[in-house]
């Protein structure tokens, strides 16, 4: 199962490069823009004591603030909120629901190139 | 589907359908993908069977549908599970205790309802989260304090139910609630305090109200759903400072203790910190050696050479800033009994901070500002952690009492990865030392078989010394209920007692801290 | 010889042979005269068929022999009700609430069984007074003060199971909060202990509350769950210094700002000790100063005495009016006053008390007065001149209330209070004066003009009203009407009892009635769960065993 | 009345050290119960019942209300320290001491027992004439 986990993640990150999806509207951005500050800054934010951004960092490569990353994709970001990752927990919808969570996909891939 | 145990699915489809008409369908949650969302994302049990795993989740929005589900959940007998913020990592997240249950989520109570700064105080509901209770306050621009534990976005409901605490005046979280309004396993909502008094004013001014005090029966517990609770809140203070102080022998500790304790037990020190050897976590190679291998002396000669020290206490301190600087006086004059003792000042701050300053505090949380920093604590690859947490007394002979005994159970096992030798002691209660264990969690099935077997084996040393736990992972809560023996488990058979009277079907939260409903106490027997 | 209601002379006479057997016959109490001993002295119905009295009492001394007495309770269903020191007075002093009960005294019971000086807590058993306490750490000569409430004849055990108060720094003057631990002998005679004590081996009881688990304890505060014989508290090192200083303000409305300033010093604990309101043009004195009027030989309450003032204040009948402002003005006098004591640091006190100022100085005309200083311990000199129970030492002081003296040629025989919570506002102080003058001039009650709460609680008022017991029974039969009114009167306005009197233990549990006295339904389960025979103290705040209720609906 | 008071504490004082009592007792009797008095230490019983029971309240100095009120009962016709008084009679001590006065509450036998009772009785009339 762990490999699987695993797995999923490979699979993930080769869907990076996968086709443009329908670009989302600027209220559906600036929600989740919104949404992001309330559930994913508190870690993944900027600034110090922020172990999300800190434990990227430590990764490497990439930028470890998940704002200005443009390689994101939705599908990777739902299933990191719904399954967790290392000590980040997974999410229940009433604490990030679904429209919520589309949102903040659409936030975080705002800057993507198509 | 997954079913509750000893509930047949017809039942249970029919006790969903009602879940569904209650409190409407979309907040009835029963497909694996959205009940996996409910597992324990730190589980000690990760990839194993006996990971417990809920049924289906129900997420009611008020008092009334809390009754409600409560009332079907009575009459189909489903065990619930319930849950605040469900953010209670290291001590089982959203997850219940016994797999099968219904977990009734509160998220979605997230209201709160009001907030008073002329007389310091908050009333919420259970899904509000630090950080939402936090913004609510900035918003309104209300001079008051939180008091966040370490992670900001767990619940002040849940936290305090839970007994946990915090940093500054009011960390003892329970000991700050005011009053409390429950659901209980028959539907009925009670009052407490002076709650139960119909327009009271004073809900969250005076705790007791008339007759027994019961709010303490509803911590820890499962005998109700809490649905609303009342809070004190520490007004803006002007200032902060803290100040270091440092002893340079290893029989220094017991006078730092003392004169700590006095400090604490007079009101100069009213918040939390931790009495701490920095000689346990230096990374130099020499001290990693004499760590492994020196004598007391040698560790000395190392603190004496290097000009460290080999304990030390950081002392916080609220008030003006006059009075501040007052108290840090008087606690280095009270110090000053114990020889060669040195002194370092700290921090100093003026409130409100501004947004520069606050940028540059890695850690908040001593001064109400909740934070997330705390999971930095297992490192980038953490994949999550569990705690052990014993209370001991506050005095040096206990504390390194405590760290032989500890230590010797990591020796005897050879060890627990991620688990330090030495340790700090914490002030987050009134008048003892809590030590809070880091057990990793891991995704590997051996390692965290080993890491229950050390848990299980701390609990048993610890309970021989007369140390206790004050709080523990799902995981373990039988094994610790089981150390509070006292008379054949006096405390455990009445709690058992009025587990029957209140909640005759024992839906409500299953094994919860050792309490089993009698229909599973006769199972298990 | 009396027989408990519902129990049979044989089953009586038996039980009393086994409780005789259980702690020794020169301890079970049976005859009239020592019965009486029993008697509430303050009690609203003495001398009516109706007063609330024992059919015997049993002194047992020590763990055991509770166990034995609650189980021969228990067998021959006899209705137990414990007392500790019995000096509940004003609140139903040892006699039960239920008439015919057997009174447990537990006065014998009167170990110290530890104080521990470094992490400042006591372990003590019920019948230990706080005079016992207090005498046994003078004579160890221990760094150590015990919060006391104004009796110090009471228990420690029994005054915090009653939820008392006393004048210290907040964490120690609520009695039930500063409490650590407990052993309790329940109704089927089994002994528990709460918190860390559950642990066989416990090294934290006096030092950690909780435990592990639900957190019982509050179950057995004005409670019949248990029978409690050891008790934990927690003690207040000696500290450095005491420094107190006035604030006195000259309107009628500054009581609003004077009140909010305090709340925030209290509540960022600027000012740690309790503070004491008073009102110098009323002549409403401070509560510390209150029984040491009695040795100057003057009126407690004082005030100038001048015909304008005292027309103007009758005129004002406890209301806001400006006259009485421009009369205060004019001579220099405060309307509102509140005494800060702060405990700690000597170099503390003084800048506490300099940012108390600096925070009073918001209201226009405020003055201030320097007060005490004391350098700790206090001399033999000082210590006869202080309000003692802000320095932890007991004392019966407070009894010239009641007593003969010369503002009061023909004393009461005792007291009854009436003690409602209310918001600790000045708003809320105004508005409770309004409401009750208006009813005690319905009631005909010789209530004062105007009256101020005390401050025991960190976070709410609680008016504390005086009614007196008298030799008279009509008088106290109007007496007790009235007290009753008041209960209601409170309620309407959402203030309730935080204590009471036997007599009217069930009228306030009535009005904390929240969703159909929800509340009293859930303590009835617990009781009916844990004391099936409905042994112990039966009607003890409200709460009656299941055959009392069935017999009465 | 003030300095009648006083003028009745010296003459006390004189009669104290006229009695076998020890001399320290004289110095500061109004906070003679804070450190518990026992037989051991040669103290006649009922000095040390009445010392540990009643002083509180009828004892010399500040805040003792019992003092207060037979003061200003008898206005200084007789003492208002009891253990001064020689007028007392054995059954008048036990009548009040098990029926309360005024707001004198009733003391019970696990309080002041009937032996101690005794002794206090002869303590306060130790002095009476026969």
């Amino acid at each position: 199962m762990k490999n699987a986990r695993v797995g999923l993640l490979l699979a993930l990150s080769l869907m990076i490069t996968a086709p443009a999806f329908a670009a989302p509207d600027q209220d559906q951005i600036e929600k989740g823009h919104k949404v992001y500050d309330k559930w994913c800054f508190p870690c993944h934010g900027t600034g110090l004591g922020k172990p999300g951004t800190d434990s990227l960092a430590a990764r490497g490569q990439k930028p470890a603030v998940l704002e200005e990353r443009t390689d994101l994709t939705v599908p990777a970001i739902k299933t990191f909120v719904r399954h967790g990752v290392l000590f980040m927990p997974m999410f229940r919808k009433t604490e990030v629901s679904d429209a919520d969570l589309d949102a903040i996909a659409a936030y975080l891939t705002r800057n993507n190139k198509p | 589907m997954r079913v509750p145990p000893g509930v047949s699915p017809g039942d249970f489809s029919d006790a969903i359908k009602q879940f569904q008409q209650a409190i409407g369908k979309e907040w009835v949650f029963t497909s694996d993908e959205d009940v996996d969302l409910y597992r324990d994302s730190y589980s000690p049990f990760w990839h194993e069977q006996e990971e417990p795993i809920p049924s289906a989740a129900v997420a009611p929005d008020g008092v009334e549908q809390v009754q409600a589900v409560v009332k079907i959940a009575n009459h189909y007998k489903i065990p619930l599970w319930t849950i605040s913020t469900g953010k209670n990592l290291g001590y089982g997240g959203s997850a219940p205790l016994l797999g099968g249950s219904v977990v009734l989520d509160l998220k979605r109570m997230n209201r709160v309802l009001e907030v008073n700064d002329k007389n310091h105080y908050a009333l919420v509901e259970p899904g509000v989260s630090y950080f939402d209770l936090y913004r609510y306050i900035q918003d309104k621009n209300l001079k008051v304090w939180i008091d966040p534990p370490d992670p900001g976005w767990g619940s002040p409901v849940g936290n305090a139910l839970e007994r946990g605490g915090g940093y500054t005046p009011m960390r003892d979280h329970f000991d700050c609630h005011c009053g409390m309004e429950v659901v209980l396993a028959n539907g009925d909502v009670v009052r407490t305090g002076m709650g139960a008094l119909p327009n009271a004013k004073t809900w969250q001014q005076y705790k007791y109200g008339f007759g027994p005090y019961v709010d303490g029966i509803f911590s820890q517990s499962n005998f109700g759903v809490v649905t609303k609770m009342g809070f004190w809140l520490f007004p803006q203070p002007e200032a902060y400072l803290s100040g270091n102080v440092m002893v340079s022998r290893h029989d220094d500790l017991y006078a730092l203790v003392e004169v700590f304790a006095n400090l604490l037990n007079s009101g100069t020190v009213q918040a939390t910190t931790t009495v701490v050897s920095p000689l346990a976590f230096g990374r130099d190679p020499e001290l990693a050696t004499l760590r492994a291998s020196g004598s007391t002396k040698d560790l000395e000669d190392y603190v004496a050479r290097k000009n460290v020290a080999y304990w030390s206490v950081s002392l916080p301190f609220y008030g003006s800033a006059k009075v501040v600087a007052a108290q840090w006086e008087y606690a280095r004059e009270k110090f000053s009994v114990i020889p060669g003792v040195k002194f370092q000042d700290g921090a100093s701050y003026r409130f409100p901070l501004d947004a520069d300053q606050l940028a540059k505090i890695t850690n908040p949380v001593p001064f109400g500002v909740p934070s997330l920093q705390t999971f930095s604590i297992g490192g980038s690859h953490s994949q999550g952690h569990m705690w052990f947490s014993p209370i001991i007394p506050m005095t040096g002979e206990a504390v390194l009492e405590a760290q032989q005994v500890f230590d010797q159970v990591f020796k005897d096992l050879s060890g627990a990865p991620g688990v330090s030798a030495s340790f700090p002691v914490w002030s987050f209660f009134a008048r003892a030392f809590v030590i809070i264990y880091f057990f990793p969690i891991e995704h590997d099935v051996e390692k965290n078989r080993r890491n229950r077997e050390i848990f299980k084996r701390l609990v048993k040393t610890s309970a021989e010394r007369g140390w206790g736990e004050y709080r523990t992972h799902t995981a373990f809560m039988g094994n610790i209920s089981d150390a509070y023996s006292f008379n054949d488990h006096a405390l455990r058979r009445l709690h058992e007692t009025m587990k029957d009277a209140l909640d005759p079907n024992g839906i409500l939260a299953a094994g919860k801290c050792g309490i089993w409903p009698k229909a599973m106490r006769k199972a298990k027997a | 010889m009396r027989v408990p209601p519902g129990v049979s002379a044989s089953d009586f006479a038996e039980a009393i042979k086994q409780f005789q057997e259980a702690v020794g016959k020169e301890w079970v109490f049976t005859s009239a005269e020592d019965v009486a001993l029993y008697r509430d002295a303050y009690s609203p119905l003495m001398g009516e068929p109706n007063e609330l009295v024992a059919s015997a009492a049993v002194a047992p001394d020590g763990v055991e022999q509770v166990q034995k007495v609650v189980k021969i309770a228990n067998r021959y269903k006899i209705p137990i009700y414990p007392v500790s020191t019995g000096k509940n007075l004003g609140y139903g002093g040892s006699a039960p609430v239920l008439s015919g009960s057997v009174v447990l005294d537990l006065k014998r019971m009167n170990r110290i069984l530890e104080v521990n000086e470094r992490n400042a807590y006591a372990l003590v058993e019920p019948g230990v007074s706080y005079f016992d306490l207090y005498r046994y750490i003078q004579e160890k000569g221990l760094k150590l003060w015990v919060d006391v409430p104004d009796p110090g004849w009471g228990s420690p055990i029994g005054n915090s199971l009653d939820r008392g108060g006393g004048y210290l720094m907040p964490q120690y003057r609520n009695h039930f909060d500063s409490h650590c631990g407990m052993e309790v002998v329940l109704a089927n005679g089994e002994v528990m202990r709460t918190g860390m004590g559950a642990l066989p081996a416990a090294q934290t009881w006096q030092e950690y509350k909780s435990g592990f688990g639900p957190w019982i304890d509050g179950m057995f505060s004005q409670s019949n769950f248990g029978v409690v014989t050891k008790m934990g508290f927690w003690l207040m090192p000696e500290p450095d210094a005491y420094l107190s200083g006035t604030v006195i303000v000259p309107r009628h409305d500054d009581l609003i700002p004077l009140v909010n300033t305090l709340n925030y010093l209290e509540n960022t604990r600027v000012t740690n000790g309790m503070p004491d309101l008073a009102s110098p043009l009323l002549g409403i004195p401070m509560l510390s100063e209150f029984a040491a009027r009695f040795d100057q030989g003057a009126t407690p309450f004082d005030r100038p005495q001048d015909a304008e003032l005292t027309a103007l204040i009758a005129k004002a009948g406890g209301n806001m009016s400006p006259e009485l402002d421009d009369y205060a003005q004019k001579k220099g006098i405060g309307y509102w006053s509140c005494k800060l004591s702060f405990y700690g640091a000597t170099k503390a006190n003084a800048a506490n008390w300099a940012y108390a100022k600096e925070k009073f100085s918001a209201i226009p005309g405020v003055k201030f007065e320097e007060g005490d200083v004391y350098k700790l311990p206090l001399t033999a000199e000082q210590r006869e001149k202080v309000h003692k129970p802000q320095f932890g030492i007991p004392s019966l002081a407070m009894f010239s209330i009641g007593a003969r003296s010369a503002m009061n040629p023909e004393p009461s025989t005792g007291h009854m209070w009436f003690s409602p919570i209310i918001p600790r506002t000045g708003e809320a102080i105004f508005e409770a004066n309004r409401v009750f003058a208006q009813a005690a001039k319905e009631l005909g009650l010789p209530f004062l003009n105007f009256n101020l709460p005390s401050t025991y609680w960190e976070r709410a008022f609680i008016f504390i009203f005086a009614f007196p017991v008298v030799k008279d029974i009509e008088t106290n039969k109007k007496n007790v009407a009235s007290f009753r009114k008041l209960i209601q009167v409170a309620a309407d306005h959402g203030w309730g009892e935080y204590r009471t009197a036997p007599v009217f233990q069930d009228a306030i549990m009535n009005t904390y009635s929240f969703n159909n006295h929800a509340l009293l339904h859930f303590h009835e389960t617990v009781k009916d769960a844990i004391d099936p025979n409905g042994i112990l103290s039966a009607g003890r705040y409200g709460i009656w065993p299941k055959h009392v209720r069935e017999a009465k609906s | 009345m003030k300095k009648l008071g006083a003028c009745l504490v010296v003459a006390l004082a004189f009669f104290l050290v006229a009695t076998a009592l020890p001399a320290q007792e004289a110095v500061s009797r109004s906070s003679a119960w804070t450190t518990s008095t026992t037989p051991s230490q040669g103290e006649p019983r009922g000095y040390v019942q009445y010392t540990n029971d009643c002083s509180m309240c009828h004892g010399e100095g500040v805040g003792k209300p019992g003092t207060l009120a037979l003061q200003a009962k008898y206005k200084g016709a007789v003492p208002a320290l009891l253990d001064k008084r020689t007028d007392l009679t054995q059954a008048l001590i036990k009548q009040y001491v098990r029926n309360g006065i005024s707001i004198m509450p009733i003391f019970r036998k696990t309080e002041i027992s009937d032996a101690d009772l005794d002794a206090i009785a002869a303590y306060l009339t130790r002095n009476n004439k026969p």
